[in-house]
C-alpha cells in the first residue's frame, strides 16, 4: 500500500514538472516569436530621436503619430493598398469562380479526357513557380498586360493549387446529392450553384482567405510586371519606401504596421479558415 | 436532338441528351473547364514550355523571332559560371540551414501544443501569424532586429561582448540570419499541418500501445512518427522546394551580399534575366531548379515515403 | 399508373483498370410490379438492387433492354420526367437549406405549382411524416430518424407515380428501424402508390412487402409473397438467404424411402419418395434443407430421432438457440422456446416433419418439389 | 495611345524620388496646365514613376516588349549600350537648332556615335559634404574645409582622434556604386583610367591599387568608418551628427535641408598624389524610347516636349540641386536663388566651369548602374575580402562579366 | 488469477466549459468477476460502460474506490503491468506494422521472452484465430472480420489475466457478428480465462454471458445470469432494455384482486394479489409487463380475455409479430409463431398468464414481486 502511494506521489510530481517544462518552453517561443512584433509597433510611435538612439525602447517614452500621419497623406500608401485589394480580391473571386467550374467538371461530370487533364494540372505543382518567371515575362508581354491588374492576377489565377484542394473536396461529396439533384429536375448549373457550392461552403471560404492573403502578400512578380509606382502593390511599395534614398525608421515600422494590418484583422476573424486550408493541403494532398 | 438507340451497351453514364451528336455532358463537362484551362494553359503551361525553347537560344527580347539557336550552350555557360555556383552553394546552405529547423520545430511545437496545455489557441495564433507577413514587411522587421548599430540584437549582446557582429554584413552570419528569420516566417506553416496531422491519429493507438507497455518514447517512434508520415513527407518536400527558390529575403536585405555570401539561384535567375536581360541563361537557371527540385521530391519520397 | 415493366434488363460496367472486360451488375432481368403494389428487392451486397433501382430512376443508363413505367418505356426519359421519386440510403437532404426547402426545391423547379401550392403540400407530407415542426430547421440538427423523415417526406411532396427508396433505413439502429418500418409501411398504405424498396436485410424484407424479389448476381432467383419465398424456395441461395438464422442445409441421398446422410438417415412416406424419385435420377446428391424452428427435441425413440450433441446453447431470452453437432461431420442449428434448455455438451435428439423438409438438387441448387408444383401450376 | 484631334497625351517615365520626385511632378503639372508648346492639339504629359530600384529593369523589359512610353529619363551612360532601344532625337527635332539652349558640356553628355541620343536635363556630379559641429568638436575650423590631401588626411585623423565620431563614409548609403563614383573620382585625381578605347577594364592600374589600398585603410588602420557593409550606415550616422563627412551627389541637399544638423560642403578634389582635378559625375537625359505605334507627329511633338522639359525648368536647379543642361538657367533668379546655392550649387558651377567633371563610363553593353558591377568595393571596403588587390581583381572580372551580356 | 473486484468505484469528469461541475460517469459501482467468467456489461449510450473497462484497463484514472485483479489493488499500476489485454471497438491496430508486428509488438516490449517464442506465440494465436495467412499484411488490406480476429489474436498473444473488450463487434455486420459471437465464445471456452465484455446489444450480452451487469447512468441496475435479468428483471429498465421486442407496459391499479388498466382488467389469484398488497400501498400506481412473447391469442370468453385490434402485422418467416391499438391509449406487441397470421385491421382478443406478470412500482420503478425473493432470500 505504502508503494503505491509513493508510486502516485511521484509520477504526479513527475507528469506535472513535465508539463511546467512544455508549458514553459511553449510561451517561450511564442513570447520569443511576438517580441518582432512588439518591437515593430512600439517603434512606429516613437519620434525620430528615439529611433536612432542604439538604446531600444519598449516603452515609447513619448508617443508620435507622424510617421502614421506621413504614410496616409504623403506617400502612395493608399493607392497601394488599393491596388493590392483589387489585386488579391480580383484573383480571389476569379480563383473561386473557376476553380470550382472545373473542379465541379472534373468531378461531377463525366467526359473523355478528364483524367488527363486532372492529371496535367496536377503534374503542374512540380512546376517551381519561380522557374517560370522568364517566359512568363514574355508572355504578359506580349499580351500587353504588362503594368496592368490582370497582369498579375491571371497568373495567380493559373495556380492550380485551389483547383486540387476543391477537387478534393468536390469528389467527396456523395453521388447522392446530386441524384436527389437530378431526380429534382435540376439543370447542371443549378446542381453545381445550389447543391455543390453551399456544400463546399466552408472550404470555399478557406480557400478564398487563404489565396486573398497569399496574393496580398506576392512580392517577385508583382515586383516584375508591376512598373509604376502608382500601381505598386503593398509589398512592393513597401521595400521601396524602404530603399529610397532617405532613411527614416519610424517610418518603417509605421508602413510595416500599416500594411500588415488588414490581414491582422482578416486573421483574427478569420484564423480558423486560413489555418485550415493550410491544413488540408497537408494533410490532404499527399494522404 | 438526335434518337439514340435505346440498346446502348458498354457505358457509365446516365441517361443523356445529345447536342448535335455529342453528348451533353461531354459539352458541358469542357465548357466547364474552359476558364480555367485557358489561363493554366497561358500562363502555366504555355510559359513552362517556352521557357525550356528559351533556354536553348541566345534571347533577343526585341525581336524574340530572330533569336539564335545555341543548343545547349546556356546550359554549359552556367556550369562554368562561378557566380552560378556560389549562387547554387548560397541556395543550398540557405535549404540546408532553414528546412531542418523549419520541419524539427514545427514538429515540436506541433507535439507540444497537442499536450495538454493551456492557452492553445494563443499558442497557435501567435504560431501561426508570422506566416500571414508579406515577406517584405518581414524584412523591414527584422532589419531593425538585426541592425548591426541600431539594432535590437546588438544592443543586448553589447552587454556581454565588446563587438557585436553584423549580422547581415558578416559573410558568416548573413545566411544564417536570413534562414533563422525564414524560420521565424514560416514555421507556422508547418506547426499547423503537424498539429493537424498529430490531432488526426486516433487516440486508441495510444491507448493500445500504452496497453502493450510502450514507453512515451517508442509510442512515439512507432505511432505518432509513422502514422504522420505523409504529412511529414508533405512538408518536407513543400519545404524544400519553397526554400530552394527564395529570393526576397537575399533580394531586400542583403542584395545578395556580403561578397555573395547570401546569393542565391532566384536571385541569381532574376538578375541575370530582369538586369542583365540574358532571358535566355535565366530561362536555363529556371530548368535547372526545377531538375534539382525533382530529384529532390524523389530523393524524399525514397528516404521518408518508403510504403505505399 | 404505377405499374413498372421491367424487361430483359441488363447493365453492363467496363471493366476496371485490369481490362477484365464488361462487369455484368444485372443481366437480363424480367419481372412486372404492379400498380400499388410494394415490391422489395432484397440480395447481397453487390447482386446489383442498387442498378437495378437507379436504371428504373433514370440515373443510370439501361445497357439492354428496356422498363416501362405506366405504359411509356422510359429508358431516354431524364429522371426528373419520369413521375418517380427516390429515397437514398444516406438520404441526400441538401444540408445548407431548410426542411421545408429540401422538400419544396424540386418541385418548385419543375412544376407549374405556384408558391402557396407548393406549401401546402409540403405541409401536408410533413404533416404525415410528424416533421411539422422541423420544417425550418437544418438537416445537420435532426436526429437519424428525423432525417429520414425528412428524406421520404420530400419524395411524397413529387406525388410520385412510383416511390423508390435505396437501403432507407439501414442508417438508423435497431429500435429506430423497426419502428420506420411499420411507418412507411402505413405511408404505403395511406397513398396507395407502388414502392420499389431496395434492402440487403431479408428481415425488413418479408415484413414490409407485397413480394420480395431476390437478387444474386444480377439474376432474379425468386420472386414471390414473403411466405412463398420463406415456404417454397426455390433453390438453396433463396433458401439460405431468407430467415434467421439460416436454414439448416445436409447433403443426402435417397434410397428407397431413406435420405441418407452423413450423419443421419430419415425414412420418408412413400409418397414423398415416389414425388422425390420423378424429379431425379437415381443415386444424384440432394441437399436436405431444414428450418431451425421446425427442428423439435424429440424422444429418442421417435422413428426419425437423430442423435446430436449440444455445443452452444445461446439463450435470447424469449427463446433458445441450440448449436448442435451430430456424429460426424454436420452441424445443425435449432430454435426452441425459451423455457426449453438441455444442458450444454449433452447428448440430445431431435427431429423433424416430413412436411418441414425442403429438397434441392445439389448440382444445380434447384428446389425439386417446387419446382414440380410450379410446373403443375404452368399445366394447371 | 495619343493623336486624333483631341490631342496627344505624352507618356513619360522618370524615376526621380526623395528630394527631387516632387519637383518633377510639379513640373510636369506646369506643362499640362499651361500648354506651352506652340501646337494647335492639346497636349499632356502623363507621367509614371519608377523607383530607381527598379527602373532600368522594367524600363528595358517593357521596351523589348514594345510598349514603352514616349518619352524616359535616362542617365546617360546608358545611352551607348541601349542603342537599340531608343531613337535619336535627330530624327524629330532640328538638332542645330536647339543646340545653342543647351551648355556645351551637357550637349557632349548626349551626343554618342555621332548621334543626339538625348536631350540633357543636368549633371549631378559628387562633392563632400561635412559635419561642421564635429568639425569643431575635432579642433577644426568649421568654415574652412579641407582643400587637399594632406588637409583632408588631418580632418579625418582628427575627428577620428579627438571625437569619439566616425570621420568620413565613402558613400551615405553604403553601397556598391555609391562607393564606385568616389572611388572613381579618387583614381582619375591621381592620373587613373578606368577603361580603354575597347571597353576594357584598367582601373586596376596603380592608381586604381592606391585607392583601393587607401579605402581599405580607411576602415582598417585608419579607423575613419567602421568595417561595415550595412546599408544606409553613413546616412543614418550623418544625419545622426556621428559622422564627419561624406561623399555624395547633388542631390544629397534635399535630404540635408530637411535635417537638423549644420553641414557644409567642399569639392572633392582632395586625393592623395593628385595629378589631375577631376569629379565623377553622370547627367540625366530624356530619350525617346522605340515604339511601333508611334507616328512621326507624335515623336516631334514629344521631342518638343523633352525641350521645353530641359530647358524651361529651373527649378529642377534650384529645389532638386541639380545642375541644369539649359544655358539660360544658370543665369536665372530662381536658381542662383536656391537656398543652398553658396553652399552647393556655386562651387558645383565653379567645377563646371573648370572643367573637372568626367562622365560615367557609357559602356556599349550592359547596365553601367548595376549593383552587381561595383559590390566588390563595398565588400573591400567592409574588409570582406583578404586584401585590397584580391577585391580589384574580382572587380575587373565582375565588370568585365557585366560588359558582356 | 483472473478473478477481478470492482469496489465502490467511481469516475467523475471535470464539467466542460459551462463550468456546471463534475460529470459523474461511474457512480459507486461494486462487483466481483469471478476467475474465468464471462461478464457482460450493457446498457444504452452514455451509462459508463467504458469509462468502467477503461478503469480496469488503467486507461483511465480512478476516482474513487479501489480495483483488485487478482489480489493486487491496481489503482496505481500502469497499464501494461496489470495482466490485462483489451479489444477495442474499432481494433486500434497499428496500421503502418504488419498483422504479425501488431500481435508481437506488446510481447517484445514488456516481456523477455526470444524473438523465436514470441514467434511462436504469435503464430499460435494466429492458428487460433484463423489468420495464419494474414500475418505479413496491413490491417488496411484486411476484411473486418479479419480485422476483428487480428484484434483479439494481439490480445490472446499476451495471455492476460483478464480479457477486456469494448463493443469488440459493433463495427461488423450482423451475419458476421452473429458469427464472430460464437468465436469469442469459443475463445472463452479454450482458455478459460476471464473475459469483460462491454455492449450496448442486450441480445448479444444475453447469448454470449454468463452473466450480465446493467448499466444506467453509471448505477448498476442489475447483475445476474442472462436469465435472471431476462425473467426477474429488478426495475423497470431492465425489463425494458432486455429482450426484443421490448416488454409492454401498461398503467394498472390493484382494486381486489382485479388488475385496473386504461384498456383492460385482468383478473389475478388471491395468493398474488395478496403478495402485491403487502409490498403496495393502498391504490398505488402500479406498471404490468408482459412480454410479446407471453401473450397469446385467446377465446373472447376466456376470463381474462382482452379485446385489440390488429394494426400491423409483420412476418419474419418463422414468427409474426403483431402490433395491436387496444380500445383506448395502449398499443400493445406481441409475437405469434409464423403459422398464426390474422387478418390485418380486424379485432381479436388477447390474453397471457398470471405467472408471466411482471409487477413493478410506478414511483421508482422497482419489481414489486423480485423485490420480494430477494428480502426473503435475505432472511433466509
Ligand atoms: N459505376 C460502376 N462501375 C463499375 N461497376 C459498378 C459500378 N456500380 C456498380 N458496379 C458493380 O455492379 C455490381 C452491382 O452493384 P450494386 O451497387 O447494384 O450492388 P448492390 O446490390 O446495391 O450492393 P449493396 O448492397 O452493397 O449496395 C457490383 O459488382 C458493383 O461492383
Ligand atoms: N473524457 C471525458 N470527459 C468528460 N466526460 C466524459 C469523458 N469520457 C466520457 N465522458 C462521459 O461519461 C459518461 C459515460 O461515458 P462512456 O463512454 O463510459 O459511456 P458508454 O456507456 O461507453 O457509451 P457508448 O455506448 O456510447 O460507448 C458519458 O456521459 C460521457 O459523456
Ligand atoms: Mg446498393
Ligand atoms: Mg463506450
Amino acid at each position: 500500500m505504502t508503494d503505491a502511494t509513493t508510486e502516485q506521489t511521484s509520477r504526479f510530481d513527475d507528469v506535472s514538472l513535465q508539463s511546467l517544462g512544455t508549458h514553459a518552453v511553449l510561451y517561450g517561443v511564442a513570447l520569443l516569436m511576438a517580441i518582432p512584433y512588439l518591437y515593430t509597433i512600439s517603434r512606429s510611435f516613437q519620434p525620430r530621436r528615439y529611433l536612432t538612439d542604439p538604446q531600444p525602447y519598449w516603452i515609447p517614452p513619448e508617443i508620435t503619430f507622424d510617421h502614421y500621419q506621413y504614410l496616409l497623406t504623403e506617400s502612395l500608401f493608399v493607392q497601394w493598398t488599393i491596388n493590392t485589394f483589387v489585386i488579391a480580391g480580383g484573383a480571389t473571386i476569379i480563383i473561386l469562380v473557376i476553380d470550382s467550374m472545373i473542379a465541379f467538371s472534373l468531378t461531377r461530370l463525366d467526359w473523355p479526357g478528364q483524367s488527363i487533364v486532372m492529371g496535367v494540372i496536377l503534374a503542374s505543382f512540380m512546376v517551381p513557380y519561380y522557374m517560370n518567371i522568364v517566359p512568363l515575362y514574355t508572355v504578359v508581354s506580349d499580351l500587353g498586360l504588362v503594368n496592368s491588374y490582370l497582369g498579375v492576377i491571371l497568373p495567380a489565377v493559373a495556380s492550380p493549387l485551389g483547383v486540387f484542394l476543391l477537387y478534393q473536396f468536390f469528389r467527396d461529396i456523395p453521388d447522392e446529392y446530386e441524384e436527389a439533384a437530378r431526380l429534382d429536375g435540376f439543370s447542371t448549373f443549378q446542381i453545381y450553384y445550389r447543391i455543390v457550392l453551399p456544400l463546399a461552403r466552408p472550404i470555399l471560404a478557406s480557400l478564398a482567405l487563404f489565396m486573398f492573403v497569399y496574393n496580398w502578400n506576392a512580392f517577385l512578380w508583382p515586383l516584375i510586371v508591376l512598373s509604376d509606382e502608382a500601381a505598386y502593390t503593398l509589398p512592393i511599395g513597401l521595400v521601396n519606401l524602404y530603399q529610397g534614398n532617405i532613411t527614416t525608421p519610424g517610418l518603417h515600422m509605421a508602413v510595416t504596421v500599416l500594411a500588415s494590418l488588414p490581414l491582422f484583422i482578416v486573421y483574427l476573424f478569420f484564423q480558423g479558415e486560413i489555418v485550415r486550408a493550410v491544413q488540408i493541403q497537408g494533410t490532404g494532398t499527399t494522404g | 436532338m438526335g434518337l439514340r438507340n435505346r440498346f446502348t451497351t458498354g457505358e457509365n453514364e446516365r441517361a443523356q441528351q445529345t447536342v448535335f451528336g455529342v453528348r451533353k455532358e461531354t459539352v458541358e463537362g469542357i465548357a466547364w473547364s474552359l476558364p480555367y484551362l485557358a489561363v493554366f494553359s497561358v500562363f502555366l503551361i504555355w510559359p513552362a514550355l517556352k521557357g525550356f525553347y528559351m533556354s536553348l537560344h541566345n534571347w533577343d527580347p526585341f525581336v524574340p523571332s530572330e533569336s539564335e539557336f545555341i543548343g545547349l550552350e546556356n546550359y554549359i555557360e552556367l556550369f562554368n559560371d562561378p557566380v552560378f555556383w556560389d549562387a547554387m552553394k548560397g541556395t543550398i546552405y540557405f535549404v540546408a540551414l532553414s528546412v531542418p529547423l523549419l520541419v524539427l520545430l514545427g514538429l515540436g511545437l506541433a507535439l507540444g501544443v497537442n499536450k495538454n496545455v493551456k492557452g492553445k489557441t494563443v499558442l497557435r495564433a501567435i504560431y501561426f501569424s508570422p506566416y500571414i507577413l508579406t515577406v517584405a514587411v518581414v524584412t523591414l522587421i527584422w532589419s531593425e532586429v538585426y541592425s548591426e548599430g541600431y539594432g535590437l540584437i546588438n544592443y543586448y549582446l553589447g552587454f556581454v561582448m565588446s563587438d557585436p557582429p553584423g549580422w547581415l554584413t558578416s559573410t558568416n552570419l548573413a545566411m544564417p540570419a536570413l534562414a533563422f528569420m525564414t524560420v521565424w516566417w514560416l514555421v507556422g506553416f508547418n506547426f499547423v499541418i503537424f498539429l493537424a496531422a498529430r490531432q488526426g491519429v486516433p487516440e486508441r493507438l495510444y491507448e493500445a500501445a500504452r496497453l502493450d507497455g510502450a514507453s512515451t518514447w517508442r509510442a512515439f517512434k512507432d505511432v505518432t512518427l509513422p502514422q504522420m508520415r505523409n504529412s511529414i513527407l508533405f512538408v518536407v518536400i513543400i519545404q524544400f522546394i519553397l526554400q530552394f527558390q527564395v529570393f526576397a529575403q537575399p533580394f531586400v536585405l542583403t542584395s545578395g551580399g556580403p561578397r555573395g555570401s547570401t546569393d542565391t539561384l532566384v536571385y541569381y535567375l532574376y538578375r541575370s534575366a530582369f538586369s542583365q536581360h540574358q532571358y535566355g541563361y535565366g530561362a536555363a537557371i529556371g530548368y535547372v531548379l526545377v531538375m534539382i527540385l525533382v530529384v529532390i521530391a524523389l530523393i524524399n519520397f525514397k528516404v521518408i515515403g518508403t510504403n505505399d | 399508373m404505377g405499374r413498372v415493366s421491367i424487361e430483359n434488363v441488363s447493365k453492363f460496367y467496363d471493366g476496371s483498370s485490369d481490362g477484365e472486360g464488361k462487369i455484368v451488375a444485372v443481366d437480363d432481368v424480367s419481372f412486372d410490379i404492379k400498380d400499388g403494389e410494394f415490391l422489395t428487392i432484397v440480395g447481397p451486397s453487390g447482386s446489383g438492387k442498387s442498378t437495378l433501382l437507379r436504371m428504373v430512376a433514370g440515373l443510370e443508363d439501361i445497357s439492354e433492354g428496356q422498363i416501362r413505367i405506366g405504359d411509356r418505356v422510359v429508358n431516354n426519359i431524364q429522371p426528373q420526367d419520369r413521375g418517380v421519386a427516390m429515397v437514398f440510403q444516406n438520404y441526400a437532404l441538401y444540408p445548407h437549406m431548410t426542411v421545408r426547402d429540401n422538400m419544396a426545391y424540386g418541385l418548385k423547379l419543375t412544376s407549374g405549382l405556384s408558391n402557396d401550392e407548393v406549401q401546402k403540400r409540403v405541409e401536408d407530407a410533413a404533416e404525415m411524416m410528424g416533421i411539422e415542426g422541423q420544417l425550418d430547421k437544418k438537416p445537420g440538427s435532426l436526429s437519424g430518424g428525423q432525417q429520414q423523415r425528412v428524406a421520404t417526406g420530400r419524395a411524397i411532396v413529387r406525388d410520385p407515380e412510383v416511390f423508390l427508396m435505396d437501403e432507407p433505413l439501414s442508417n438508423l439502429d435497431a429500435k429506430l428501424r423497426a419502428h420506420m418500418r411499420t411507418e412507411i409501411q402505413r405511408i404505403h398504405e395511406d397513398l396507395g402508390t407502388t414502392f420499389i424498396y431496395v434492402t440487403h436485410d431479408q428481415e425488413e424484407a418479408m415484413t414490409m412487402s407485397d413480394r420480395v424479389a431476390i437478387l444474386d448476381q444480377g439474376n432474379v432467383q425468386q420472386i414471390g409473397t414473403p411466405d412463398e419465398v420463406y415456404n417454397e424456395p426455390k433453390n438453396l441461395f433463396v433458401a439460405d438467404f431468407v430467415g434467421s438464422p439460416a436454414m439448416n442445409p445436409f447433403d443426402v441421398e435417397l434410397e428407397g424411402t431413406t435420405l441418407v446422410g452423413a450423419d443421419f438417415q430419415y425414412e420418408i412416406s412413400e409418397e414423398y419418395a415416389e414425388r422425390v424419385r420423378e424429379r431425379t435420377s437415381d443415386g444424384e446428391s440432394l441437399v436436405l434443407g431444414i428450418r431451425p424452428e421446425d427442428i423439435y427435441i424429440a424422444d429418442p425413440s421417435d422413428r426419425n430421432a437423430i442423435e446430436a450433441f449440444l455445443d452452444v446453447l445461446e439463450p435470447v431470452g424469449s427463446d433458445n438457440y441450440l448449436y448442435l453437432d451430430m456424429a460426424g461431420i454436420d452441424e445443425c442449428r435449432v430454435r426452441v422456446p425459451g423455457d426449453v434448455k438441455p444442458e450444454e455438451n449433452d447428448s440430445l435428439t431431435i427431429s423433424f416433419d416430413e412436411d418441414d423438409i425442403h429438397l434441392f438438387r445439389k448440382s444445380d441448387g434447384r428446389n425439386i418439389l417446387a419446382e414440380k408444383r410450379e410446373k403443375q401450376e404452368v399445366t394447371a | 495611345i495619343g493623336g486624333g484631334s483631341s490631342g496627344y497625351t505624352i507618356s513619360f517615365w522618370e524615376l526621380f524620388s526623395g528630394g527631387e520626385g516632387p519637383v518633377m511632378e510639379d513640373i510636369v503639372q506646369k506643362f499640362n496646365d499651361e500648354q506651352p508648346l506652340d501646337v494647335d492639339e492639346e497636349v499632356t504629359i502623363d507621367r509614371q514613376r519608377t523607383p530607381w530600384d527598379q527602373y532600368y529593369n522594367n524600363l528595358y523589359t517593357t521596351l523589348a516588349g514594345g510598349s514603352g512610353p514616349d518619352l524616359a529619363v535616362m542617365h546617360a551612360a546608358y545611352l551607348r549600350a541601349w542603342n537599340k532601344t531608343i531613337v535619336p532625337m535627330d530624327n524629330y527635332i532640328d538638332t542645330g537648332e536647339i543646340e545653342g539652349d543647351y551648355l556645351d558640356n551637357h550637349w557632349d553628355l548626349v551626343s554618342v556615335e555621332g548621334e543626339t541620343r538625348a536631350l540633357p536635363m543636368d549633371l549631378h556630379p559628387v562633392g563632400m559634404y561635412y559635419n561642421k559641429a564635429i568639425f569643431e568638436e575635432a579642433g577644426l575650423d568649421p568654415e574652412s574645409p579641407p582643400t587637399n590631401w594632406e588637409e583632408f588626411k588631418a580632418a579625418g585623423d582628427a575627428i577620428a582622434e579627438e571625437t569619439d565620431k566616425w570621420a568620413f563614409s565613402q558613400t551615405p548609403y553604403n553601397d556598391g556604386f555609391g562607393t564606385w563614383r568616389t572611388w572613381s573620382t579618387f583614381v582619375k585625381q591621381q592620373g587613373g583610367e578606368l577603361f580603354d578605347s575597347d571597353w576594357n577594364p584598367t582601373f586596376d592600374g596603380q592608381a586604381g591599387q592606391d585607392t583601393s589600398e587607401l579605402f581599405w585603410n580607411m576602415t582598417g588602420d585608419m579607423e575613419w568608418s567602421p568595417q561595415t557593409t550595412e546599408a544606409d550606415w553613413g546616412a543614418n550616422a550623418f544625419e545622426n551628427g556621428d559622422l564627419g563627412m561624406t561623399m555624395n551627389g547633388t542631390w544629397y541637399v534635399a535630404t540635408l535641408e530637411e535635417s537638423d544638423i549644420d553641414w557644409g560642403f567642399f569639392k572633392p578634389t582632395i586625393a592623395p598624389n593628385k595629378t589631375q582635378d577631376q569629379v565623377w559625375t553622370d547627367g540625366h537625359t530624356i530619350v525617346m524610347p522605340r515604339s511601333q505605334d508611334r507616328d512621326d507627329k507624335k515623336s516631334e511633338i514629344a521631342a518638343e516636349v523633352a525641350h521645353w522639359l530641359t530647358t524651361e525648368n529651373p527649378e529642377w536647379g534650384a529645389r532638386a540641386g541639380h545642375l541644369p543642361a539649359a544655358a539660360d538657367i544658370r543665369e536665372s533668379e530662381v536658381f542662383q536663388n536656391a537656398s543652398f546655392y553658396d553652399k552647393t550649387l556655386s562651387k558645383y558651377l565653379e567645377m563646371a566651369e573648370e572643367d573637372m567633371y568626367f562622365y560615367h563610363p557609357k559602356v556599349p553593353n550592359g547596365d553601367p548602374n548595376s549593383e552587381s558591377w561595383y559590390q566588390w568595393l563595398l565588400d573591400m571596403w567592409g574588409h570582406n575580402y583578404e586584401s585590397s588587390q584580391e577585391a580589384l581583381n574580382d572587380g575587373v572580372s565582375m565588370v568585365n562579366k557585366g560588359l558582356e551580356e
